[in-house]
Protein backbone atom coordinates (compact mmCIF):
# COMPACT_ATOMS: atom_id res chain seq x y z
CA UNK A 1 0.00 0.00 0.00
CA UNK A 2 1.25 3.81 -0.83
CA UNK A 3 0.81 6.45 1.80
CA UNK A 4 0.93 9.73 0.69
CA UNK A 5 2.53 12.05 3.22
CA UNK A 6 2.35 16.01 2.73
CA UNK A 7 4.80 18.01 5.03
CA UNK A 8 5.09 21.72 6.20
CA UNK A 9 7.74 24.07 7.56
CA UNK A 10 10.87 23.15 9.00
CA UNK A 11 10.91 19.43 8.02
CA UNK A 12 10.41 20.15 4.15
CA UNK A 13 14.18 21.92 4.95
CA UNK A 14 14.58 18.16 6.03
CA UNK A 15 12.71 16.36 3.13
CA UNK A 16 13.16 18.45 0.65
CA UNK A 17 10.16 18.62 -0.39
CA UNK A 18 6.49 18.75 0.52
CA UNK A 19 5.35 15.80 -0.77
CA UNK A 20 6.68 12.26 -0.43
CA UNK A 21 4.74 8.54 -1.16
CA UNK A 22 6.12 5.83 1.15
CA UNK A 23 5.31 2.12 0.17
CA UNK A 24 4.09 -0.84 2.09
CA UNK A 25 3.40 0.90 5.78
CA UNK A 26 0.22 0.16 7.46
CA UNK A 27 0.54 2.23 10.43
CA UNK A 28 2.10 5.68 11.34
CA UNK A 29 4.61 3.60 14.08
CA UNK A 30 6.21 1.80 11.19
CA UNK A 31 5.72 5.35 8.87
CA UNK A 32 8.15 6.70 11.33
CA UNK A 33 10.49 3.93 11.28
CA UNK A 34 10.80 4.57 7.35
CA UNK A 35 11.13 8.03 7.74
CA UNK A 36 13.66 8.13 9.66
CA UNK A 37 15.43 5.77 7.34
CA UNK A 38 15.22 7.58 4.57
CA UNK A 39 15.83 11.15 6.07
CA UNK A 40 18.20 10.33 9.47
CA UNK A 41 17.52 14.07 10.53
CA UNK A 42 14.23 13.64 11.11
CA UNK A 43 15.35 11.17 13.66
CA UNK A 44 15.98 14.10 15.84
CA UNK A 45 12.90 16.92 14.69
CA UNK A 46 10.17 17.37 16.33
CA UNK A 47 6.90 16.97 14.78
CA UNK A 48 3.03 15.46 14.90
CA UNK A 49 1.27 13.18 12.62
CA UNK A 50 -2.04 14.51 11.42
CA UNK A 51 -4.38 11.68 10.24
CA UNK A 52 -7.24 12.93 8.20
CA UNK A 53 -6.45 16.72 9.59
CA UNK A 54 -6.22 15.79 13.32
CA UNK A 55 -3.24 14.74 15.40
CA UNK A 56 -2.82 11.43 16.24
CA UNK A 57 -0.92 10.70 19.42
CA UNK A 58 -0.55 6.62 19.33
CA UNK A 59 0.18 4.29 16.63
CA UNK A 60 -2.34 4.33 14.06
CA UNK A 61 -3.75 2.35 11.18
CA UNK A 62 -3.55 3.76 7.75
CA UNK A 63 -4.97 3.46 4.61
CA UNK A 64 -4.41 4.93 1.43
CA UNK A 65 -7.43 6.87 1.64
CA UNK A 66 -5.74 9.05 4.68
CA UNK A 67 -4.39 12.70 4.30
CA UNK A 68 -0.94 12.18 6.39
CA UNK A 69 0.40 15.30 6.83
CA UNK A 70 4.01 16.07 8.70
CA UNK A 71 3.66 18.85 11.24
CA UNK A 72 6.64 20.91 12.81
CA UNK A 73 5.90 22.55 16.15
CA UNK A 74 3.21 25.35 15.28
CA UNK A 75 4.13 29.03 15.10
CA UNK A 76 1.33 31.17 14.15
CA UNK A 77 0.63 34.42 15.20
CA UNK B 1 -20.14 20.14 11.89
CA UNK B 2 -19.99 19.07 8.37
CA UNK B 3 -22.87 21.24 7.29
CA UNK B 4 -21.42 24.25 9.07
CA UNK B 5 -19.64 27.08 6.22
CA UNK B 6 -16.01 27.12 7.30
CA UNK B 7 -15.33 31.00 7.56
CA UNK B 8 -11.75 31.59 5.45
CA UNK B 9 -9.20 33.56 8.67
CA UNK B 10 -5.69 33.97 6.08
CA UNK B 11 -5.17 36.88 4.25
CA UNK B 12 -2.37 37.58 2.09
CA UNK B 13 0.35 39.82 3.54
CA UNK B 14 0.10 42.06 6.46
CA UNK B 15 -3.23 43.24 8.01
CA UNK B 16 -3.56 46.65 7.07
CA UNK B 17 -4.40 49.43 9.86
CA UNK B 18 -7.69 50.34 7.58
CA UNK B 19 -9.18 46.87 7.49
CA UNK B 20 -9.19 46.68 11.42
CA UNK B 21 -11.04 50.20 11.32
CA UNK B 22 -13.42 48.90 8.64
CA UNK B 23 -13.91 45.94 10.97
CA UNK B 24 -14.97 47.78 13.80
CA UNK B 25 -17.04 50.19 11.96
CA UNK B 26 -19.40 47.86 11.01
CA UNK B 27 -20.21 46.73 14.36
CA UNK B 28 -21.65 50.10 15.56
CA UNK B 29 -25.25 48.75 13.67
CA UNK B 30 -24.58 46.00 16.36
CA UNK B 31 -26.53 48.21 19.77
CA UNK B 32 -26.00 45.25 21.99
CA UNK B 33 -22.86 45.21 22.06
CA UNK B 34 -21.17 47.14 25.30
CA UNK B 35 -17.60 45.79 24.77
CA UNK B 36 -14.89 45.01 21.99
CA UNK B 37 -11.78 43.41 22.71
CA UNK B 38 -9.30 42.88 20.38
CA UNK B 39 -5.63 41.64 19.80
CA UNK B 40 -2.99 42.09 17.23
CA UNK B 41 -0.23 40.51 16.55
CA UNK B 42 2.90 42.60 15.01
CA UNK B 43 6.36 41.00 13.50
CA UNK B 44 9.29 42.57 15.79
CA UNK B 45 12.22 43.03 14.68
CA UNK B 46 13.93 40.61 17.20
CA UNK B 47 17.89 40.21 16.89
CA UNK B 48 19.54 36.06 15.65
CA UNK B 49 22.82 36.02 16.31
CA UNK B 50 23.79 39.61 14.76
CA UNK B 51 21.08 39.64 12.53
CA UNK B 52 17.71 41.14 12.52
CA UNK B 53 14.47 40.10 11.61
CA UNK B 54 13.56 41.69 8.73
CA UNK B 55 10.17 39.79 8.00
CA UNK B 56 8.56 36.25 8.87
CA UNK B 57 7.23 34.41 6.15
CA UNK B 58 4.26 32.41 7.09
CA UNK B 59 2.58 29.46 5.81
CA UNK B 60 -0.03 26.87 7.03
CA UNK B 61 -2.07 23.57 6.23
CA UNK B 62 -4.89 25.87 5.65
CA UNK B 63 -7.63 23.12 5.36
CA UNK B 64 -6.63 21.83 8.98
CA UNK B 65 -6.77 25.56 10.25
CA UNK B 66 -9.92 26.30 9.31
CA UNK B 67 -11.30 23.20 10.87
CA UNK B 68 -9.59 23.72 13.71
CA UNK B 69 -10.45 27.72 13.98
CA UNK B 70 -14.14 26.36 13.48
CA UNK B 71 -13.80 24.63 16.47
CA UNK B 72 -12.12 26.84 18.43
CA UNK B 73 -14.82 29.27 17.50
CA UNK B 74 -17.76 27.20 18.34
CA UNK B 75 -15.99 26.28 21.75
CA UNK B 76 -16.32 30.16 22.26
CA UNK B 77 -19.72 30.72 21.69
CA UNK B 78 -20.71 28.11 23.66
CA UNK B 79 -18.42 29.22 26.36
CA UNK B 80 -18.38 32.77 26.34
CA UNK B 81 -21.75 35.05 26.11
CA UNK B 82 -20.18 36.38 22.57
CA UNK B 83 -22.46 38.96 20.11
CA UNK B 84 -18.92 38.10 17.46
CA UNK B 85 -16.12 36.94 16.74
CA UNK B 86 -13.33 37.97 13.64
CA UNK B 87 -10.10 36.45 13.20
CA UNK B 88 -7.60 36.94 10.61
CA UNK B 89 -4.26 35.77 10.28
CA UNK B 90 -1.59 36.80 7.30
CA UNK B 91 0.09 34.22 4.83
CA UNK B 92 3.32 35.11 2.96
CA UNK B 93 5.45 37.66 3.77
CA UNK B 94 4.83 40.29 6.81
CA UNK B 95 7.48 43.11 7.71
CA UNK B 96 8.62 43.57 11.17
CA UNK B 97 6.41 46.51 12.50
CA UNK B 98 3.42 45.05 10.55
CA UNK B 99 0.72 43.09 11.70
CA UNK B 100 0.17 38.93 10.95
CA UNK B 101 -2.66 38.36 13.48
CA UNK B 102 -5.89 40.24 14.57
CA UNK B 103 -8.36 38.44 16.68
CA UNK B 104 -11.67 40.46 17.44
CA UNK B 105 -14.40 39.93 19.84
CA UNK B 106 -17.61 41.56 20.83
CA UNK B 107 -19.84 40.89 24.09
CA UNK B 108 -22.31 42.71 25.72
CA UNK B 109 -20.40 43.11 28.83
CA UNK B 110 -16.48 43.48 28.67
CA UNK B 111 -15.22 40.25 31.04
CA UNK B 112 -16.80 38.00 27.90
CA UNK B 113 -15.39 40.08 25.64
CA UNK B 114 -11.83 40.13 27.33
CA UNK B 115 -11.79 36.29 28.30
CA UNK B 116 -13.07 35.07 24.81
CA UNK B 117 -10.31 37.34 23.00
CA UNK B 118 -7.15 36.42 25.31
CA UNK B 119 -8.48 32.62 25.09
CA UNK B 120 -8.69 32.57 21.16
CA UNK B 121 -5.23 33.45 20.62
CA UNK B 122 -3.79 31.39 23.10
CA UNK B 123 -5.49 28.42 21.39
CA UNK B 124 -4.61 30.03 17.83
CA UNK B 125 -0.90 29.75 19.11
CA UNK B 126 -1.17 26.80 20.70
CA UNK B 127 -2.97 24.72 18.39
CA UNK B 128 -3.67 26.18 14.52
CA UNK B 129 -1.26 24.76 12.35
CA UNK B 130 0.62 28.07 11.27
CA UNK B 131 4.61 27.99 10.91
CA UNK B 132 6.44 31.48 10.53
CA UNK B 133 9.92 31.44 8.68
CA UNK B 134 12.01 34.45 10.41
CA UNK B 135 13.96 36.22 7.59
CA UNK B 136 16.80 38.04 8.36
CA UNK B 137 18.36 40.49 7.04
CA UNK B 138 21.08 39.11 5.02
CA UNK B 139 18.51 36.36 3.49
CA UNK B 140 19.20 33.41 5.87
CA UNK B 141 16.16 32.43 7.91
CA UNK B 142 15.04 30.25 10.94
CA UNK B 143 11.85 29.12 11.98
CA UNK B 144 9.76 30.92 14.61
CA UNK B 145 9.48 28.94 17.81
CA UNK B 146 5.84 29.88 19.87
CA UNK B 147 6.42 30.10 23.75
CA UNK C 1 4.55 63.91 40.16
CA UNK C 2 4.11 67.43 40.13
CA UNK C 3 6.93 67.57 37.06
CA UNK C 4 5.68 64.64 34.81
CA UNK C 5 3.28 66.29 31.86
CA UNK C 6 -0.04 65.13 32.71
CA UNK C 7 -1.49 63.90 29.08
CA UNK C 8 -5.26 64.42 27.99
CA UNK C 9 -7.20 61.71 27.94
CA UNK C 10 -10.52 63.44 26.87
CA UNK C 11 -11.88 63.83 23.52
CA UNK C 12 -15.27 65.61 22.42
CA UNK C 13 -17.95 62.92 21.17
CA UNK C 14 -17.11 59.78 19.74
CA UNK C 15 -13.86 57.90 19.27
CA UNK C 16 -14.10 57.40 15.53
CA UNK C 17 -12.55 54.01 13.89
CA UNK C 18 -9.94 55.66 11.92
CA UNK C 19 -9.09 57.37 14.59
CA UNK C 20 -7.89 54.08 16.41
CA UNK C 21 -6.85 52.61 12.52
CA UNK C 22 -4.43 56.13 12.80
CA UNK C 23 -3.03 55.19 16.32
CA UNK C 24 -2.23 51.17 15.39
CA UNK C 25 -0.26 52.80 12.56
CA UNK C 26 1.58 54.99 14.37
CA UNK C 27 3.06 51.95 15.86
CA UNK C 28 4.56 50.23 12.64
CA UNK C 29 7.70 52.39 13.38
CA UNK C 30 8.20 50.40 16.77
CA UNK C 31 9.38 47.47 15.86
CA UNK C 32 10.14 45.72 19.21
CA UNK C 33 6.28 45.27 19.75
CA UNK C 34 5.19 42.06 19.31
CA UNK C 35 1.59 42.12 20.36
CA UNK C 36 -1.17 45.02 21.32
CA UNK C 37 -3.81 44.53 23.49
CA UNK C 38 -7.06 47.34 22.69
CA UNK C 39 -10.52 47.52 24.63
CA UNK C 40 -13.35 49.21 23.27
CA UNK C 41 -16.43 50.30 25.24
CA UNK C 42 -19.42 50.76 23.14
CA UNK C 43 -22.90 52.68 23.95
CA UNK C 44 -25.19 50.11 24.07
CA UNK C 45 -29.37 50.69 23.63
CA UNK C 46 -30.64 49.38 26.64
CA UNK C 47 -34.02 49.38 27.07
CA UNK C 48 -35.01 51.22 30.97
CA UNK C 49 -38.32 50.87 31.70
CA UNK C 50 -39.88 50.87 27.61
CA UNK C 51 -37.51 53.10 26.57
CA UNK C 52 -34.50 52.93 24.48
CA UNK C 53 -31.20 54.33 25.39
CA UNK C 54 -30.32 56.95 22.48
CA UNK C 55 -27.53 58.23 23.50
CA UNK C 56 -24.53 58.37 26.85
CA UNK C 57 -24.23 62.12 27.80
CA UNK C 58 -20.28 62.00 29.69
CA UNK C 59 -19.35 64.34 31.95
CA UNK C 60 -15.67 64.86 34.05
CA UNK C 61 -14.50 66.60 36.65
CA UNK C 62 -11.36 66.78 35.02
CA UNK C 63 -8.79 67.71 36.56
CA UNK C 64 -8.90 65.13 39.15
CA UNK C 65 -9.65 62.19 36.64
CA UNK C 66 -6.25 63.20 34.19
CA UNK C 67 -4.33 63.27 37.75
CA UNK C 68 -5.74 59.85 38.52
CA UNK C 69 -5.08 58.78 35.13
CA UNK C 70 -1.83 59.54 35.42
CA UNK C 71 -1.48 57.18 38.84
CA UNK C 72 -2.98 54.46 36.57
CA UNK C 73 -0.52 55.00 33.76
CA UNK C 74 2.50 55.09 36.26
CA UNK C 75 1.23 51.89 38.13
CA UNK C 76 0.92 50.31 34.56
CA UNK C 77 4.50 50.63 33.40
CA UNK C 78 6.39 49.85 36.79
CA UNK C 79 4.11 46.21 37.48
CA UNK C 80 4.16 45.49 33.11
CA UNK C 81 6.71 45.81 30.73
CA UNK C 82 4.75 48.07 28.56
CA UNK C 83 6.27 49.61 25.16
CA UNK C 84 3.15 51.95 24.96
CA UNK C 85 0.03 52.95 26.43
CA UNK C 86 -2.72 54.77 25.42
CA UNK C 87 -6.73 56.09 26.78
CA UNK C 88 -9.11 57.97 25.12
CA UNK C 89 -12.54 58.52 26.72
CA UNK C 90 -15.50 60.71 24.84
CA UNK C 91 -16.91 63.76 27.00
CA UNK C 92 -20.68 65.07 25.63
CA UNK C 93 -22.89 62.83 23.92
CA UNK C 94 -22.40 59.63 22.43
CA UNK C 95 -25.37 57.61 20.49
CA UNK C 96 -26.03 53.88 20.88
CA UNK C 97 -23.62 52.36 19.03
CA UNK C 98 -20.79 54.56 18.53
CA UNK C 99 -17.52 54.03 20.77
CA UNK C 100 -16.99 56.05 24.25
CA UNK C 101 -13.56 54.02 25.56
CA UNK C 102 -10.38 53.21 23.63
CA UNK C 103 -7.51 51.70 25.74
CA UNK C 104 -4.32 50.47 24.11
CA UNK C 105 -1.46 48.47 25.42
CA UNK C 106 1.40 47.41 23.41
CA UNK C 107 4.35 45.13 24.62
CA UNK C 108 6.79 42.81 23.74
CA UNK C 109 5.04 39.57 24.53
CA UNK C 110 1.33 39.35 24.58
CA UNK C 111 0.88 38.59 28.48
CA UNK C 112 2.08 42.17 29.29
CA UNK C 113 -0.18 43.91 26.78
CA UNK C 114 -3.19 41.68 27.50
CA UNK C 115 -3.35 42.37 31.13
CA UNK C 116 -2.28 45.91 31.64
CA UNK C 117 -5.07 46.45 29.39
CA UNK C 118 -7.91 44.33 31.36
CA UNK C 119 -6.41 46.09 34.85
CA UNK C 120 -6.70 49.86 33.06
CA UNK C 121 -10.34 48.97 31.78
CA UNK C 122 -11.34 47.98 35.51
CA UNK C 123 -9.53 50.86 37.17
CA UNK C 124 -11.09 53.27 34.70
CA UNK C 125 -14.57 52.39 35.53
CA UNK C 126 -13.63 51.73 39.46
CA UNK C 127 -11.66 55.18 40.03
CA UNK C 128 -12.34 57.72 37.18
CA UNK C 129 -14.51 60.35 37.84
CA UNK C 130 -16.75 60.49 35.01
CA UNK C 131 -20.04 60.25 35.13
CA UNK C 132 -22.34 59.12 31.85
CA UNK C 133 -26.04 60.04 31.52
CA UNK C 134 -28.50 57.55 30.23
CA UNK C 135 -30.51 60.11 27.34
CA UNK C 136 -33.82 57.80 26.71
CA UNK C 137 -35.88 58.22 23.30
CA UNK C 138 -38.17 60.51 24.64
CA UNK C 139 -35.86 63.15 25.96
CA UNK C 140 -35.73 61.82 29.79
CA UNK C 141 -32.79 60.39 30.92
CA UNK C 142 -31.18 58.14 34.01
CA UNK C 143 -27.63 58.17 35.41
CA UNK C 144 -25.94 55.24 34.27
CA UNK C 145 -24.26 53.05 37.39
CA UNK C 146 -21.27 50.70 36.79
CA UNK C 147 -20.87 46.97 37.33
CA UNK D 1 -15.12 80.41 57.00
CA UNK D 2 -16.57 79.80 53.32
CA UNK D 3 -16.07 76.65 51.29
CA UNK D 4 -16.41 76.17 48.14
CA UNK D 5 -17.73 73.01 46.94
CA UNK D 6 -18.48 71.89 43.15
CA UNK D 7 -20.40 69.08 42.52
CA UNK D 8 -21.32 66.50 39.69
CA UNK D 9 -23.61 64.12 37.95
CA UNK D 10 -26.94 63.38 39.81
CA UNK D 11 -26.16 65.23 43.05
CA UNK D 12 -26.05 68.58 40.64
CA UNK D 13 -30.44 67.23 40.60
CA UNK D 14 -30.66 67.50 43.82
CA UNK D 15 -28.67 70.54 44.50
CA UNK D 16 -29.90 72.67 41.04
CA UNK D 17 -26.37 73.96 40.49
CA UNK D 18 -22.92 72.47 40.05
CA UNK D 19 -21.28 75.19 42.66
CA UNK D 20 -22.32 75.99 46.21
CA UNK D 21 -20.79 77.83 48.41
CA UNK D 22 -21.40 76.91 52.62
CA UNK D 23 -20.45 79.23 55.69
CA UNK D 24 -18.63 78.81 58.65
CA UNK D 25 -17.85 74.55 58.28
CA UNK D 26 -14.85 73.27 59.90
CA UNK D 27 -14.35 70.06 58.59
CA UNK D 28 -15.92 67.18 55.98
CA UNK D 29 -18.69 66.03 59.17
CA UNK D 30 -20.02 69.64 59.48
CA UNK D 31 -20.05 70.01 55.58
CA UNK D 32 -22.19 66.50 55.04
CA UNK D 33 -24.96 67.71 57.86
CA UNK D 34 -24.79 71.30 56.32
CA UNK D 35 -25.58 69.82 52.97
CA UNK D 36 -28.02 67.30 54.41
CA UNK D 37 -30.15 70.31 55.98
CA UNK D 38 -30.08 72.25 53.24
CA UNK D 39 -31.10 69.37 50.25
CA UNK D 40 -32.09 66.83 52.33
CA UNK D 41 -32.62 64.66 49.12
CA UNK D 42 -28.71 64.06 49.91
CA UNK D 43 -29.38 62.18 52.71
CA UNK D 44 -30.43 59.57 51.01
CA UNK D 45 -27.95 60.04 47.73
CA UNK D 46 -24.69 58.53 47.43
CA UNK D 47 -21.50 60.44 46.84
CA UNK D 48 -18.06 60.81 47.95
CA UNK D 49 -16.12 63.94 48.85
CA UNK D 50 -12.72 64.54 47.45
CA UNK D 51 -10.76 67.52 49.06
CA UNK D 52 -7.72 68.68 46.50
CA UNK D 53 -8.83 65.90 43.78
CA UNK D 54 -8.01 63.01 46.54
CA UNK D 55 -11.22 61.27 48.05
CA UNK D 56 -11.44 61.35 51.88
CA UNK D 57 -13.01 58.93 53.65
CA UNK D 58 -12.51 59.92 57.43
CA UNK D 59 -13.56 63.76 58.98
CA UNK D 60 -11.10 65.89 56.90
CA UNK D 61 -10.13 69.71 58.40
CA UNK D 62 -11.10 71.80 55.73
CA UNK D 63 -9.67 75.11 54.71
CA UNK D 64 -11.04 77.76 52.16
CA UNK D 65 -8.00 77.40 50.62
CA UNK D 66 -9.45 72.85 50.09
CA UNK D 67 -10.77 72.19 46.33
CA UNK D 68 -13.73 70.15 47.83
CA UNK D 69 -15.89 68.04 45.44
CA UNK D 70 -19.25 66.39 45.74
CA UNK D 71 -18.50 62.88 43.58
CA UNK D 72 -21.76 60.87 42.80
CA UNK D 73 -20.52 56.91 42.21
CA UNK D 74 -18.50 57.12 38.74
CA UNK D 75 -19.92 55.53 35.42
CA UNK D 76 -17.13 56.27 32.99
CA UNK D 77 -16.28 53.88 30.27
Amino acid sequence: MQINVIIFGQIVDITGTSAIAVEDVTDTNQLVERLATAYPALKSAKYAIAVDKKIVKENTVLSNNNTIALLPPFSGG
Amino acid sequence: MADKKIKNIFMQGPIPAGFIADSIQKHSTKTDIGAHSIFLGQVRDDIIGDKKVAAIDYTTYEEMALEKMQEIREDMFSKYALTCMHVYHSLGKVAAGELSLFVFTSSKHRKMAIEACEETVERIKAELPVWGKELLEDESYQWKENK
